[in-house]
This record gives C-alpha cells, sequence and structure tokens, in this order.
C-alpha cells in the first residue's frame, strides 16, 4: 500500500512535468528538449521567493508560473526564429539546456537547494492506514487539478479546439484559416508556465538543482511516449502508471529501477507505437 | 594513364594531409597528442552517427549508447575477463554494438517523425543509466570503469602518445574510407533516398523500413568501435560518455561540419572535441556557456549554410558539381 | 589500378617510416626553480561549489609559506574537475602537468576522476594529494596518491564504535549511496559496529541519479535503535524531510553530519542527532583556531570541510617539500613524510610509507548555538585512517 | 481473368468516407482515366492501390492474387509502378542518382556487388538517360534546375523502369504543353500492349484520347464505369463533375 501512495505522489509529479511537454510535441509538432530547463527555473524562482524570502507558497508558485510563462514566451520567440525541423530544434534545445543551467548557477550559486520547507505542509496524514506525507498530497492535489483544467482548455476552449485540430493535421487546419503560430504561442507560455508550476511542487521533494533540465526532460520524456500525442487524460494515466512502476521496481530491483521506465517505454512502443492514448494512423 | 592522373589528383591532397597528420607527433606534445587523439575518435564517433542521421535521416539522440556498448564491452572483456589481444577486443566491440544496434533499431523504429528522436534519447539515457546502475557493469562501484588500457596488437609495438596517435590516425583513415564507400555505393543512395522520400522509395520497390535498419547497425558498428578506441585512449569510460550530453554533442558535431555531406561530420567532430577543452581552459566556470551558445548559434545560422557551402565550392572549385563518387 | 597501388605503396613506405621514427620524447616541461602546485576540483556543474572551496584553503595554505618552499617560489594552477565525464578531467589534467609544468596536484574530489588521472599521475611521477578520501589502491606502490584524511574504509569507522560502546545500541539499520566513497564509508560503520558486537539489520543503497528519498524512509527497518547514513547533502536533506514527515523516531548516526549551507536550512530537524565530523570548526586545535581565524580574516566567515581540508593537505605538502629541498617526487615525499606527525586543523595526522593518511575522528551532536546551527564536538576517536 | 480486381474498397477516417464500396476491374493492355472532382476520392483511391493507404475493407487483387494488405514496395515487384506529382522527386538527388534507384530493384544484388556501380545497371541508367532524353551533362543535374516537361519525363522514367504490369500515373499531363502531352504518351505506348494503365487527371480532352475507359468517382464513391463516349454522355456526370466547384488544373 504505502509503494501505491509513493507511486502516486511521484505520478502526480511526473504529470505535471510531461504535460507540458506533451501538449507542445504532440499537438504543435515543436521538439523543445529545453523544457526541462523551464522546470528548473521554476524551483529555483520558487525556492528565493518561498525560502528565502518568506512568501507564502501559493505566491511563490504564481510567481515562478508567471517567470516561467515568460521564459516561455522568450523560448517560443527563439524556436519561431529557427526553421521547424529536427535538426535545428535539437540544437535549439541542447544550447538551451547548456545555457540555462549555467546561468541558474550563476545566479543561484552551485549548491543544490535543498527539498523546500513549508510549515504547514510538513508531517504525514493517515489514508487508510498509509502515512502519505502532506506535502506529497498537495503535490498530488495540484497534479490533478492542473490534469483537469488542462483537459478542460483542451476540450471546451477554442484554443483547446485549435490544439486538437492541429493535432490531427497540421496542413488540414492552416488550410481551415486557423494561425497555428498563435496556438503554438499560447501553447508554449501555458505548457512552460505548468512547467514551473511542476518545478515549484516538485521542489517540495526534490529541492532544485542544475541537474533538473536533462533528469526532469528523460523522466517526461518517458510519461510522453507512454502516454501518446497530446492527450491529456493519456500522459495522466501514462504518468500514474510510470509513477508505481518506478515505486515497484525501486523496492523490488534497486539496481534496475531507472531501465525499467525506459523497458516500459520500449514494450508500450513495440505493443502501441502511437502510445496508450494513441490513435492508430 | 590519363585516368592514374585524375584519380591522383583527387586523391594527393587527402593523402598528403594523410602523411602530415601522421607526422604530427614530432610538433606536438604528448598531451596535444592525446588532445588530438580524442578529437579523431569522436570525429570518427559522429562519421559514423551521420551514416544514420545526415545520411539516412534518421535523427538519433542516443548514438552515444551506441559506442558506449563498445566500450563497456572491451572493458568487460579486458578487466573482467583478462582478454588483453587488440584484435580478439575490437572484433568483440563491433559485434556486441551491432547487436545492440540492432535491438535498438528494432524498438526506435517503432516511432516515427519527433517520436523517433524521443525513443532514441529515452533508450540511449536507458543504456547509461544501465552502466550507472548494474554492479555488473562497475569496477570497484565506482562511478566510472577503470583499468582499462591499450591492448596488444601482437606486433611488439611500443604504446605511447605518439603511436597511439598515429595507429588512431591511420584507423580513421579506414573507418572514414569505409564510410565513404558507403555513402558512395547505392546502398549509400538507398539511405538517401529513404530520407528524402519514403513513400516515393517505397513506391519503386524499396523496403525503407530494412533500410534503415541496416543504417543504424552500420552506423552504431562503427561507433561501436570508436567507443572500444576512447575507452583504451581514456583508460576508463563513464555513463556520462554514453548519455545524452554526449549523443547531443555528437549530433552538434556532425551538424556544425556539415550533416550528409562527405567529411562533414568528421571535421566537425574535430572542432567540437578541441573547442569544448580550449573552451574550458578560458573560462572554468562559463564553459558551458560557450558550448551551449555554439549550439544556440548553429542552430540560427543552420538555414544559411547551403549559401555559405555553394559560395565556398565556387570558390574552391569554380564550379558546382553533384556527383557521387 | 596503376593509381591506386602507387599510392598504397607510398603509404605503406611512410606509415612504416612514422612508426619507426617516432621516438618517444621528453616531456618534462617542469620549471626547476619553481613549484607549481595544480588544484583539480570541480568550477562548473552541479559540485561547482568544491572549486573555489578548494581554492580559498590552497591560497590560505601559500599564505602561510609567503608561497615560497625548499627555496623555490611556489604558484597554482586550477583546473575543472569534470564530474560526470573523468576522461575530460584526464585531459586537462594532461595539459596541467605538461605545458603548465605542476609538480604536484591537489585533488581531485570525486572517486571516479581521481581513479582516472592516477595512472598518469604515477606515471609522470606526480603526487596526487587528495582531500576528500580516496581509495587505498591509488597509494602505495601503485599509485602516486596521498590519500587524505584516511582510508575510505576506515574513515567513518568511529561512528560504529560509538554507537556499540557509548550509547550501547545493540541493532541498527544503514542507508548510503550506491557508489565507491559511499559503499566504503558505510562499511567501515558497520564493520567497526559489528566487531563491537552489534547487529547490522538492514542496508539499503540509493542508486546514482535518484533524487526521491520517500521510498528509503517508508522502507526504513523501524525495529532498530539507530539508523546509521551517509549521503551528500542534498539528499540527507531530502531524506530528511521525509524521515520527519513520516514521524520515524530512530536516532540517526550520521556520517559527517551534514555540510553549511545545507546545514543551516535543516538545521531544526536534525536537533539532537549523533554526527561524525573529519573537519568541524569548533575543533580545538590551536592549528584549526589560527585556520579559522586567518579565514576569517581574508574571507570573512566560518570555513568548511573542503577549505580546511584543501588547505591542510597543501600545508602537509609544501612541509615537506620544504624539508626536501623542493624535491617534489613522489618517492621523496613518501620518505619524508613517512610517520611524521603534523598538528592540523584536525588535531595530530600522519601519512604512513604507502601515503595513507591517520587522522582524528569527532563525534558531535547537532545542536543551536544562538542563530546557527552547529556539530558540537563530543568525542573524539584518534589516529583513525590506515 | 482481369488483370486488376477492385472489390467493395473502402476506407474512412474517423467516421468519414473517403472512399466507399469502389468495384471495378482492369484487362492487360487497357488504359483507365480516373476523373471527378476535387476531394472525391480519387487519390485516396490511387493510395490503396498503391498501397500507400490501407483499405479499412473490401480487397485488391493483381492477376488473382490479393495484395489488399501487401506493404507497397511488395506491390511495386508483384508488378504494380505509380507516378507522383513532380513535387516528390528526390530533392538532393541527381538525374542519375534517381534512374539508378530505380533500376537497382531490378537488378537485386548490385547493392552487394557494386561499389562503384554495377556496368549493368549503369548501362540501364545510360540507356534511361537516352531514351528519356534526360542525358545532359551525364545525368549530374538536380530535378530542381530542370525544365518541367524534363522533370514530368524523369518522373516517369521512374515509373516505367520496372515494365511494370500495371501502371499508375497521377496526374501526368499537369504543367505539359500538349505536344509534351502526346510524346509522353507515346513513351508510354512503348510499354507493350499487354500493360495497364490507370492515371488521374482534370484534362478533359486528354482522358477522352488517352482512355479506354473512364471511371467517374464523386463523393468517395464509383458513379460511372463505361468508354468515354458514353461517359461524354452521361447526364448525372455532366451533373455532378461539371455543375460541382471549378475544376482546377
Amino acid at each position: 500500500m504505502q509503494i501505491i501512495a509513493n507511486g502516486i505522489s511521484l505520478g502526480a509529479v511526473l504529470f505535471l512535468m510531461g504535460s507540458g511537454l506533451a501538449l507542445l510535441l504532440g499537438a504543435m509538432g515543436v521538439l523543445n528538449l529545453a523544457h526541462g530547463a523551464v522546470y528548473m527555473v521554476g524551483a529555483f524562482v520558487t525556492s528565493t521567493l518561498a525560502v528565502d524570502q518568506g512568501y507564502p507558497l501559493v505566491v511563490a508558485i504564481l510567481g515562478a508560473a508567471v517567470i516561467c510563462a515568460a521564459l516561455g514566451l522568450a523560448l517560443e520567440r527563439l524556436f519561431r526564429f529557427i526553421p521547424g525541423r529536427p535538426n535545428e530544434q535539437i540544437l535549439m534545445s541542447f544550447g538551451l539546456i547548456y545555457v540555462l543551467a549555467n546561468l541558474a548557477q550563476w545566479i543561484w550559486g552551485p549548491i543544490a537547494k535543498a527539498p523546500f520547507r513549508i510549515s504547514w505542509l510538513e508531517g504525514a496524514v493517515q489514508i487508510g492506514g498509509v502515512s502519505v506525507p502532506a506535502n506529497r498530497l498537495a503535490i498530488a492535489v495540484v497534479g490533478f487539478a492542473i490534469a483537469l483544467m488542462l483537459w478542460l482548455v483542451q476540450d471546451r476552449t477554442r484554443v483547446g479546439a485549435m490544439v486538437r485540430a492541429g493535432m490531427d493535421d497540421a496542413e488540414m487546419t492552416k488550410g481551415l484559416g486557423i494561425n497555428l503560430d498563435r496556438v503554438v504561442l499560447a501553447v508554449f507560455v501555458l505548457g512552460s508556465a505548468v512547467a514551473g508550476i511542476a518545478g515549484g511542487m516538485g521542489g517540495l521533494v526534490l529541492g532544485a538543482n542544475t541537474n533538473q533540465p536533462m533528469e526532469v526532460l528523460l523522466m517526461a520524456l518517458v510519461v510522453v511516449v507512454v502516454g501518446g500525442i497530446g492527450s491529456v487524460p493519456g500522459t495522466l494515466v501514462a504518468a500514474l502508471v510510470i509513477g508505481l512502476l518506478d515505486a515497484f521496481s525501486r523496492d523490488r530491483f534497486p539496481e534496475m529501477s531507472s531501465v525499467m521506465l525506459y523497458l516500459l517505454m520500449a514494450g508500450v512502443l513495440v505493443l502501441r507505437p502511437t502510445g496508450l492514448s494513441g490513435r492508430t494512423a | 594513364m590519363t585516368t592514374v592522373f585524375t584519380q591522383l589528383r583527387r586523391k594527393v591532397p587527402v593523402l598528403v594531409l594523410l602523411i602530415g597528420a601522421l607526422e604530427l607527433p614530432f610538433l606536438l606534445s604528448s598531451q596535444q597528442e592525446s588532445l588530438l587523439t580524442r578529437a579523431l575518435i569522436f570525429a570518427m564517433m559522429a562519421a559514423s552517427l551521420d551514416l544514420a542521421y545526415g545520411q539516412a535521416g534518421l535523427y538519433s539522440l542516443g548514438h552515444a549508447a551506441l559506442a558506449g556498448v563498445g566500450g563497456y564491452t572491451a572493458w568487460l572483456l579486458m578487466v573482467r575477463y583478462g582478454h588483453e589481444s587488440f584484435w580478439y577486443l575490437i572484433v568483440a566491440a563491433a559485434l556486441a554494438s551491432a547487436l545492440a544496434s540492432l535491438v535498438f533499431a528494432l524498438v526506435s523504429l517503432r516511432a516515427r517523425g519527433l517520436y523517433f528522436i524521443l525513443v532514441t534519447l529515452a533508450l540511449g539515457q536507458m543504456v547509461s543509466n544501465l552502466a550507472q546502475q548494474w554492479d555488473f557493469l562497475k569496477t570497484a562501484q565506482a562511478e566510472a570503469v577503470t583499468g582499462i588500457y591499450i591492448p596488444s596488437l601482437g606486433l611488439g609495438e611500443d604504446w605511447h602518445s605518439g603511436t597511439l596517435y598515429q595507429f588512431v590516425l591511420v584507423l580513421t583513415a579506414l573507418g572514414l574510407f569505409t564510410i565513404q564507400r558507403i555513402i558512395g555505393s547505392p546502398l549509400g543512395l538507398a539511405f538517401r533516398g529513404s530520407r528524402d522520400n519514403e513513400v516515393r522509395m517505397e513506391a519503386l520497390g524499396y523496403d525503407v523500413w530494412r533500410y534503415r535498419v541496416v543504417a543504424i547497425v552500420l552506423s552504431g558498428t562503427l561507433s561501436g568501435v570508436c567507443g572500444a578506441l576512447f575507452a583504451f585512449q581514456s583508460g576508463l569510460i563513464s555513463p556520462t560518455n554514453i548519455g545524452v550530453a554526449t549523443s547531443g554533442l555528437l549530433v552538434l558535431m556532425a551538424i556544425i561540419g556539415g550533416s550528409g555531406t562527405r567529411y562533414g561530420a568528421f571535421i566537425g567532430g574535430i572542432l567540437v572535441t578541441l573547442l569544448q577543452f580550449y573552451a574550458n581552459q578560458w573560462s572554468m566556470e562559463r564553459a558551458p556557456m560557450i558550448i551551449g551558445g555554439l549550439f544556440i548559434v548553429t542552430a540560427l545560422l543552420l538555414r544559411f549554410r547551403p549559401k555559405v557551402a555553394g559560395a565556398l565550392r565556387s570558390l574552391t572549385r569554380g564550379r558546382v558539381s553533384h556527383a557521387v563518387a | 589500378m596503376q593509381a591506386r597501388k602507387l599510392m598504397a605503396a607510398v603509404a605503406a613506405t611512410t606509415l612504416t617510416m612514422s612508426f619507426a621514427a617516432c621516438a618517444t620524447r621528453d616531456d618534462d616541461a617542469a620549471n626547476d626553480n619553481e613549484i607549481v602546485i595544480g588544484l583539480v576540483a570541480p568550477t562548473s556543474g552541479f559540485a561547482a561549489d568544491y572549486g573555489p572551496e578548494a581554492a580559498q584553503g590552497v591560497e590560505l595554505a601559500l599564505d602561510k609559506f609567503g608561497s615560497e618552499a625548499g627555496g623555490e617560489k611556489v604558484s597554482v594552477v586550477k583546473v575543472n574537475e569534470d564530474v560526470l565525464d573523468p576522461s575530460q578531467t584526464l585531459e586537462r589534467v594532461k595539459k596541467l602537468v605538461e605545458s603548465d609544468g605542476a609538480d604536484v596536484v591537489v585533488g581531485p574530489i570525486f572517486g571516479s576522476s581521481q581513479q582516472a588521472v592516477s595512472a598518469y599521475l604515477d606515471q609522470q611521477g606526480v603526487p596526487m594529494f587528495t582531500l576528500l578520501g580516496g581509495d587505498v589502491a591509488l597509494a602505495g606502490g601503485d599509485g602516486s596518491g596521498f590519500i587524505w584524511p584516511g582510508a575510505d574504509k576506515k574513515t567513518a569507522a568511529p561512528l560504529g564504535t560509538y554507537a556499540a560502546e557509548e550509547l550501547g545500541y545493540k541493532k541498527i539499520a544503514t542507508l548510503g549511496p550506491d557508489y565507491a566513497y559511499g559503499q566504503n564509508a558505510i562499511a567501515g560503520v558497520a564493520d567497526a559496529f559489528k566487531s563491537a558486537g552489534g547487529e547490522v539489520s538492514q542496508q539499503q543503497w540509493v542508486p546514482l541519479g535518484t533524487t526521491d528519498m520517500l521510498q528509503y524512509a517508508t522502507k526504513l527497518d523501524q525495529d532498530v535503535d539507530a539508523l546509521a547514513m551517509w549521503l551528500v547533502p542534498n539528499d540527507a536533506a531530502a531524506f530528511v524531510r521525509e524521515y520527519r514527515n513520516l514521524g520515524i523516531k530512530v536516532p540517526l548516526l550520521m556520517f559527517q553530519g551534514v555540510f553549511d549551507p545545507t546545514y543551516q536550512s535543516i538545521g531544526d530537524e536534525l536537533s539532537g542527532e549523533i554526527g561524525l565530523n573529519e573537519y568541524n570548526h569548533l575543533l580545538d586545535y590551536p592549528e584549526n583556531a589560527a585556520f579559522t581565524k586567518a579565514y576569517d580574516a581574508k574571507y570573512h566567515g566560518i570555513p568548511n570541510q573542503t577549505v580546511a581540508f584543501a588547505y591542510t593537505v597543501t600545508d602537509i605538502f609544501l612541509t615537506g617539500a620544504d624539508e626536501t629541498d623542493g624535491d617534489t617526487s613522489v618517492k621523496a615525499l613518501r620518505e619524508e613524510l613517512d610517520g611524521k606527525v603534523f598538528d592540523t586543523v584536525i588535531g595530530p595526522a600522519s601519512y604512513d610509507a604507502d601515503g595513507v593518511a591517520a587522522s582524528n575522528r569527532t563525534v558531535v551532536k547537532a545542536i543551536k548555538d544562538g542563530s546557527r546551527y552547529e556539530w558540537e564536538p563530543v568525542k573524539t576517536y584518534e589516529n583513525v585512517g590506515h | 481473368m482481369p488483370l486488376l480486381e477492385i472489390d467493395a474498397v473502402g476506407r474512412s477516417y474517423g467516421g468519414v468516407h473517403a472512399v466507399q464500396d469502389v468495384s471495378f476491374n482492369v484487362k492487360a493492355g487497357e488504359w483507365v482515366g480516373v476523373i471527378g472532382p476535387n476531394g472525391a476520392g480519387k487519390s485516396t483511391l490511387f493510395n490503396i492501390l498503391g498501397g500507400q493507404v490501407k483499405a479499412s475493407s473490401g480487397h485488391v487483387r493483381l492477376a488473382g492474387r490479393d495484395v489488399t494488405r501487401l506493404a507497397p514496395h511488395r506491390r511495386y515487384r508483384a508488378g504494380i509502378s505509380r507516378s507522383f506529382q513532380i513535387s516528390s522527386l528526390f530533392p538532393d538527388l541527381t538525374v542519375r542518382e534517381h534512374l539508378t534507384l530505380a533500376c537497382r530493384q531490378n537488378h537485386r544484388w548490385s547493392m552487394v556487388r557494386g561499389w562503384r556501380g554495377d556496368r549493368v545497371l549503369a548501362a540501364r541508367v545510360d540507356e534511361l538517360l537516352d531514351t528519356w532524353d534526360l542525358g545532359r551533362n551525364d545525368g549530374v543535374e538536380l530535378p530542381a534546375n530542370m525544365s518541367y516537361g524534363a522533370q514530368r519525363r524523369l518522373e516517369l522514367a521512374i515509373a516505367v523502369s520496372a515494365q511494370p504490369s500495371l501502371l499508375l500515373l497521377d496526374e501526368p499531363n499537369v504543367g505539359l504543353t500538349a505536344s509534351e502531352c502526346g510524346d509522353l504518351r507515346d513513351r508510354v505506348a512503348e510499354l507493350g500492349p499487354e500493360t495497364a494503365v490507370i492515371f488521374v487527371a482534370h484534362d478533359m480532352d486528354m482522358v477522352m484520347g488517352w482512355s479506354d475507359r473512364i471511371l467517374v468517382m464523386h463523393q468517395g464513391q464509383l458513379v460511372a464505369d463505361d468508354t468515354p463516349e458514353a461517359i461524354a454522355r452521361n447526364a448525372f456526370v455532366e451533373e455532378v463533375y461539371l455543375g460541382a466547384e471549378p475544376i482546377v488544373a
């Protein structure tokens, strides 16, 4: 039971990490591997606001979301500036990872930030005989709230409809007179804001450090590949499955734990090349 | 006789360059030889990546892992099982990486487009994580495996940085020659065809999937050899050497020198390896910024490459030739 | 065809000639009337704090000697240790030795970097003074290492002894990272605890790259008297957070405690726990008092372990080089330092004939002193290390 | 036995039927034109025949063999060859390389044997360069640098190099003058009397002139299948075809 609780809380963090990337990549076809760097910025900003400056956590995380949204805006400009081909996007992403990580080290110093300590999130909650740390519970709640919000945005709003249309057929959508550039911008900003929130919430257990751009990217990647193209529910299910698998395999085969994730990904890919939620082409 | 001369005219510059490079140890310190050897190995790795990346259009971000399989195989056989023959180790490394590339290809080719890139990235990281966490692949639980050295060729050779450099140079020339041959063959043509227009290739009777598998396996096998050479030269190999960061650098090398051209990836490999070293001499704290900046600037300027390349070519040769040898 | 044969012949001849002609050259760039110290420590990446800290320590030692030893001028060249890619560190160290003429290397910090450069340094006859531990195999006949402050397998042993003998614990669990240094340190605690009659009932290892520590807290066997652990500061902080959130009451035995500044941010969560320090700025030795004063005068603040040990090993090296009149060869230094007792910032310490140090360890307790969290010295174990 | 049998073939995308319940036969040597307004399902039908799109229902048989599930490259080997619209020539390959790729499949061992170019293969390529009037500069040009007519010829040279039993031509005449178009027809006719040709075109004069039979598609369905003369008189065809949106050539 404890494993399940651990897995779900990890899954919530994974969802927050992965959903922005899933939208950008699946819906817009933009390969922004620097998504993890945005997460890192969110974590550092939250650390500064909530831990060093003593602002309430909610304010700090909103601050992180705003700053990351602005960063997303800047990134979108950069990605707009290059042709939308894999070569350029790969190089741009890797460059941003190097530069942002080094910049973060410059600004926030080389020492990793310990997991943020928020007094009202200390202690654990007993749920069905299992101790769930309150901070994990908060992460899960925020994770599911964001999932619901994203799902509503995708399902009920005009932008969401455009995203879905773009997902199905970018050429056709352009033909219909929808301004995909605007949609890309909106998704970039929204995805980055979510990454910022993910960084802030994830910081409650993981802190902030300059290794995160790569670490987070890889976790998010697996979530996206398993979850399938740009679908919020698919990403959520994938994140939970991966969280549970990770908790389980760490428990049973610690030597192979991180490999298990990738094996799951390979397995899903072999059986369903389009991911769990994927439609067949 | 005319053919002899035309052939010579094309080959002489390459030959002069090769012989010049062979004599470099007379001018360099052993540290510079060592750095150049490293550059050659990475350049060769980038050139073999480009066989899949540039020629066949398979944007792999997990290539370093395939080189890593070669490197770790050489380490395993040498340090754990005591094999000391260069030839044995290099063949084993090639076979192991060929097998790994095959699995890599079979899984990653299930995905297409951007997803292929993501999957190669994740598969590459999986290998790196395996090397990081699996006790079987560690020496004394250290973070990098060590204890490997340059094995014997069985020719009574005397290894030091100069001879190693020359030996690697000769191997690199052979490897580059092999790659040229593949590029110039109908197989290479089929790679480029699959890259440019999959649907048409299929309609011309080509099983594109099979050619892609072949491209990845050839490219991975050559890299595996480079991985083993890297381990011999450094005396170690670490999970980072085979992880995403290295794969990304290999892609930068290939692109910066001219992905899909004959010598581009190789030249890029030498440039980036040297730059990586000297960036750290210029600024220890901000070296990552320099490398990252190089990535971004290359991304921004990439679209102007055809123009620049065209201008250069018309400067040097006076005409544009699209012939493939 | 003719062209091809001709070329092959030319190439073959040249090849043979080049191989035959290329003889080993003497690359010794060392300047005979100057001692160059090469400091190898990370300045970028996730451990980038070590480099600048170690540099402070080396500078302080140079100040003490007036940048002169054995009648020769002493200077420092710094090299960035690539924590994740030791092969890069190796290339940089080659340049350090061959073109910058380093006569001694202080560092590297991380085990894999030490492993990477040690064979080369040994071949070049350049001594390697580690400052935060190291594998004893890098010293002795097969390496040029001088391992400070003691062998990894022994360095944490007093924690096990203290737990069994002073605290009367019968059964402990352990938690450590799954790589060389962590395994050795934890083995030191466990072995000492067992040889004092205790039982180690559970050992958990955290794989490299793990960031989520929750499961190690939830899986802990709570039916033990204490948990002996060592993790890098950030991981330790993450673990302690989970531990406290879950309300686990098992006492902690923390090798090296948690360093500043991480310690200052989680201090009250550790209140009352027992640790074992290699260095502690509160240690009551004259050399330490002088050192902390000099540090405060130059850099303002309290030195941490990295500064203190970089200072100490540079100090010892320079003392040795002074005695040998500038002969910095491994052999000369080994002979000079063998068995000689130095007064250091952690009390009397010495290197043995193999170059492995023995020094004091201090059992400490986490307390709050005014607005600062401190590790208060409780008991000292002497001559730990071989 | 007919060369090609299409039996109740259909293809739908998420509930929309691009092609629905289409059946017809083509005899060896027969030339069949496919017409219909944009969006009538001509392209999808072509892709189903070529194997680029899988039929969701129905069967495709070639000389009695069921090829419905066959991948495109296997269909090619079974004797179906197709042309594309010009934009999909290989942008970075020279004319010679295009033809080498096309001929290579007919000399399967050349991939292993011919490092420097199998002589038989090279001879065949030279022959094609010659017959299709593409031999300028020994074929080292890129398609983008050639005239439209030359690109068309290259496109067709590639498609016919395998001597297919069934040739599918996707708008072969676009951008060509009437005389170039006639030239094209003659070249295709040289394949021999046994080769069947199915082509899509918008130019009614051409369709009338080339076809033995004409298929008319409308909203994914086959609405007429008759001789050119009958089609020209068919009132329904005139209504759906000519009455619909302007024909884009």
